[in-house]
């Protein structure tokens, strides 16, 4: 009788002809290293892309579109597939073309090159920019089937720049300067309000994302880094920052980014994201394929207000918890992975995750925020996201119970 | 063994570096364009409703509809007085906006989507004023100018409260979480693929959302 | 009289236009969210590549390109200008197509598809992978004019992966298994042996890097990461693992990456890159520009023994020393970004860097290394580098006494 | 407050997931090939000089040169004895490689290059044997095989020493580092710009460096 090794084996067809034959890969030569001075990803991996919803704005111009999260794994977002929001374009602003002004309630105003920019000391930083709209569409009910769509309004890049409060130390902000008001060189130039307080504790100007030049749909030369803030604060091709004695209550602090209550008030300036985290992985776009037995089930955690201390997930829906793996310690304001080492067995499984930042907070239900906030708030839905895995490890956005 | 180490991640703190120039009055003056609330930032300048609905018919009813409805997925600018407190608000300039200032500034620097930027003063006035006039909130012969702007009060003024999480919510979500049996039973209650409104291969038209009723939240 | 500020300004040619017109990215649209579902670096940035030195190799197949360190800044390195090197070029091999083999001295010889890697639990880490012959054009006097050539054979990336120890513990190393041997799918296979101490402590089968799949160039779908030992250990391609005896002594352990002294004896088995810095910028290829005043000297520094707590910077070519600062507090095996905020007066300098790691190990001068190794060793030449900054702000590649 | 937080970076280690299958004997004959220095994974089989020279002909020699000598940039695999402790040691097969094991290995699994894996044993054997006779280490009726592989002593197995940085450099890079008046003065010795090999717009030929007799070390 054969050995019970070889029955196995030839059980799956005999040996594999990918070993027992010498590939191409294996006998002749590959690219060489002039092939590309800079690469892009394989062919193979042309799925992992930045997607959008064409249904959700009037035009792609302003639009958004989404982090393929459920095919990354790691912190970092590579700069390629970070997802873009803008309002009027991804505009193309050379370096020598750009100048940066601070003027208002300051005691020199100023009008700096981007070169100046480089004279500076500078710092350094992983931050999370998550758009405040992230999970909007699910404010009302389960709605987008992928972890992508929910939850993909968000990257992780390592930033370089300048700290503001060095650039608003040179101008010399005036006793009466409680506020800065930031705008873009762009048409929207999307102009925010920013107190001064937080300006000089952690904001920077950022010139480089993932170390190399930020890409021109990250803002392209500078951009603004507020860590921990909601996206729309991150101002793009930042061109300046007025020092003021109150808030401008432009059309991105009025119109937009507020959050409307049940009762129809609605609450402003709600600058900070907070706790959060998705099982990136199984989820509607990556099913399990391989049947029961071992398996990985990751995703990410972030908080706006500190670091990720912890993070639970459960596989019944949320009547057991168990406390993922983080892969690195929590970081303030920057994403932390989180894996539960599972073995499936075969049955339908509801998903979900929970992150707890060093302040104790803890991530809550859809239930707990929308008995708060009612279901009109578009922003800051920061609830527990639940995925159905079905027996063919199929998988689907649901609410539960 | 070796010296303590040098590893505070921030940049000491200079007096002054010399970088940068002074910035030329004129410089600032096109640059500094921001109106706020209290009228700061309004540049001399008026319009009456008239002349208000031509520039607008010109160069805005094509996205905003002819009486700022909207059109299409193009954002409405007018209507949806008392839809705050139901399901699916709908705001707009007149049932959302608190301030005035920010219909003046927005105009004047990021409209005509496209083309922006090439609205003089008194243009903006004008429009600002036709904006108040569908929303009825002025009369037909209303004029607009730097004088009156700060009177004009929006219907939705007092509706913004300062975030509140820290007093609201945090002391709630600040407690020890359940690990175990932490609830009887659990039921799915809604499906994505009920909507089916995902793009990808096996999506159905956009417009299965929206037709159905279900809420479609805009991203902004 | 006119205000001193506005003379000031008018000496400059009066009202910037870029400022004062209406420039068309302020007023016309940019590019909408689906002009780029994966995207690339703004044409301006085409300048930051890798680049290869034509005579160093016979072709460009088994040959070396260096990344553009003198350009980026932070710690990460992006996936598209990280080095590369191949034995036999850059395959293209598919995730369906990919098998791996543990044999040898193991209870149950195994193999994987790509699909079982990922049921694995994973690891996560941000390390270096530095070319043992980094700067090894170095050894007998200053040769290659930028930072990019004379240290660009490195990259640091953050990866993630399946702990070796892991796959070995499922394969079962026998009691005799002191050793490993790696090898890839491609035609050069580049085996390598490593001691199974280091196998089952640190080392990785990596199959993301900077959140995404491997690049082809970086060894798609799966590769080795050895943190703080030589990147020819990092095998690309990964398709063997044998639990061995003994090493193999292969010929890229034998007739290459060992490293011959004075003496013509030679080290063998010279796995970890000791502690190394260089001043990445200001740099033969880039220049000061500015004239003098404040400046930013910035550079790099790693260890593979550890992290690195302090960086020295001389601008006198090692006369006096002054403590850099840490962009972040040093991880081990990583790279740390240094920054030295500098008064530049527009005299000469000569610039130098000098890394200190958690081992007390301090960056050996050229001099203390060639004393010990003589100029032939090829590799591992981790001395300080001096960069010789002339009044014009231009900078050349030197050697001090 | 809350638990205490979970953050091994390190999975916890399990004794057997089941995963992968077994591999089967003809799976692990197709690719464990390599050949250690006592013999280990060297298959029967047998060449000579003369074989060796026809087939290095046939599939080296355009690019190592017919003697081994090397050609252009190509390596050169024979020669080179003596120069280990000199300027630019000459390291080839003969001068250098401490073990004849590695050079079957290589010359099996990776040579031709462009072309690799398609030798048989035998024909490793013969082209082995055939770089030993160019490197004068064996007569010209030298037949290889794998009974009398392990009796071929290269001229430089003994010299190479294991890694001794730990003994020998360690110690002394272990000392307190010099952060003032460190020198009396400095001196420019060496420039990059005498030798002018760096690719880019000023460069000089790449043949400015080796013709100048200066080391320009290959990489590896
Ligand atoms: C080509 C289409 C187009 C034209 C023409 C246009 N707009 Fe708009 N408008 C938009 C879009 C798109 C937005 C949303 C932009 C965003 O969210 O970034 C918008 C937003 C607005 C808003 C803010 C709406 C809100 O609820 O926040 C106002 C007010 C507005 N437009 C007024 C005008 C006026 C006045 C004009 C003419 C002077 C005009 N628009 C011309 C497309 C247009
Ligand atoms: C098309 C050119 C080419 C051909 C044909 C070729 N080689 Fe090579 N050979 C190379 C290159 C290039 C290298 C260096 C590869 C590397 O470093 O990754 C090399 C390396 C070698 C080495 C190692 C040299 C050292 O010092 O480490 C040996 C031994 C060798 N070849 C033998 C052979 C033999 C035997 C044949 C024929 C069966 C052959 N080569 C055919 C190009 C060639
Ligand atoms: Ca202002
Ligand atoms: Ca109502
Ligand atoms: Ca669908
Ligand atoms: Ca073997
Ligand atoms: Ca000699
Ligand atoms: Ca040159
Ligand atoms: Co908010
Ligand atoms: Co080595």
């Amino acid at each position: 009788a054969l050995p019970a090794i070889a029955t196995m084996a030839r059980a799956q067809g005999g040996p594999d002809p990918l070993i027992t034959e010498v590939q191409d890969w294996a006998r002749y030569l590959g690219d060489g290293v002039d092939a590309s001075p800079y690469g892009m990803p394989i062919r193979f991996e042309s799925d992992v892309i930045r997607r959008n919803v064409s249904w959700l704005t009037a035009d792609t111009i302003s639009s958004i579109n989404f982090t393929p999260i459920h095919q990354l794994d790691g912190t970092i977002t590579p700069a390629g597939c970070a997802f873009e929001r803008h309002h009027s374009g991804a505009i193309e602003l050379a370096k020598p073309d750009y100048r940066l002004m601070i003027n208002g309630l300051v005691e020199r105003e100023l009008i700096f090159t981007y070169e100046d920019l480089e004279r500076f000391p500078r710092s350094q930083g992983v931050y999370f920019c998550e758009c405040a709209a992230n999970s909007g569409m699910e404010w009302a009910g389960a709605q987008l089937n992928g972890s992508q769509f929910t939850h993909g309004m968000i990257h992780n890049m390592e930033y370089v720049g300048v700290p503001l409060k060095t650039l608003l130390a040179e101008a010399g902000v005036k006793l009466e300067g409680k506020w800065i008001f930031v705008e873009g060189a762009d048409a929207s130039s999307n102009g925010r309000s920013i107190p001064i307080e937080k300006a000089v504790d952690d904001v920077m100007v950022a010139f480089k994302a993932n170390g190399e030049a930020l890409r021109k749909e990250h803002g392209y030369p500078a951009r603004l880094v507020v860590p921990g803030w909601e996206g729309n604060l991150w101002v793009k091709w930042l061109r300046r920052i007025e020092v003021t004695a109150g808030p401008v209550e432009s059309r991105e602090e009025t119109s937009k980014y507020t959050d409307t209550l049940a009762n129809g008030i609605s609450r402003k300036w709600t600058w900070v994201m907070d706790a959060k985290s998705v099982v990136t992985a199984p989820s509607p776009q990556v099913g399990i394929k391989h049947g029961p037995g071992p398996m990985v089930i990751t995703g990410l955690a972030w908080s706006g207000r500190g670091a990720i201390t912890r993070v639970d997930v459960s596989t019944d829906g949320g009547k057991n918890w168990s406390a993922a793996r983080l892969a690195q310690p929590g970081a303030p304001m920057a994403m932390t992975r989180f894996y539960l080492d599972h073995v499936w067995n075969g049955e339908e499984m509801l998903l979900q995750s929970r992150a707890v930042d060093d302040t104790g907070y803890v991530q809550p239900t859809k239930t707990a925020l929308r008995e708060i906030r009612g279901e009109n708030s578009i922003y800051h839905n920061n609830a527990i996201q639940t995925w159905w895995i079905k027996k063919d490890g199929s998988a689907e956005n649901v609410e539960v119970s | 063994q070796t010296q303590v180490p040098q590893t505070d991640a921030e940049p000491a703190a200079v007096q002054s570096f010399g970088l940068g120039r002074p910035a030329l009055p004129e410089e600032v003056a096109a640059w500094d364009k921001d109106v706020s609330p209290d009228g700061t930032g309004l540049p001399e300048g008026f319009g009456d409703v008239a002349t208000g609905e031509e520039r607008y018919l010109e160069h805005c009813a094509a996205c905003h509809g002819d009486f700022a409805e909207g059109l299409d997925n193009w954002p409405a600018l007018s209507g949806g007085e008392g839809t705050l407190d139901r399901a699916d608000p709908e705001k707009t300039v007149g049932s959302y906006w608190p301030y005035l200032s920010t219909v003046w500034d927005y105009v004047h620097h990021s409209m005509p989507f496209g083309n922006a930027q090439i609205l003089t003063a008194d243009e903006t006035y004008a429009i600002t004023a036709y904006l108040l006039y569908s929303n009825a909130l002025v009369e037909d012969d209303f004029v607009l100018s730097k004088d009156n702007f700060t009177e004009i009060e929006m219907p939705n003024a007092a509706g913004f409260v300062e975030d509140d999480r820290a007093d609201v919510e945090y002391p709630i979500f600040t407690a020890e979480p359940c690990m175990e049996n932490c609830k009887e039973s659990v039921e799915i209650t809604m499906n994505a693929s009920v909507l089916d409104v995902t793009p990808g291969d096996d999506s159905a038209a956009p417009d299965a959302a929206t037709e159905d009723g279900t809420a479609v939240a805009p991203v902004n």
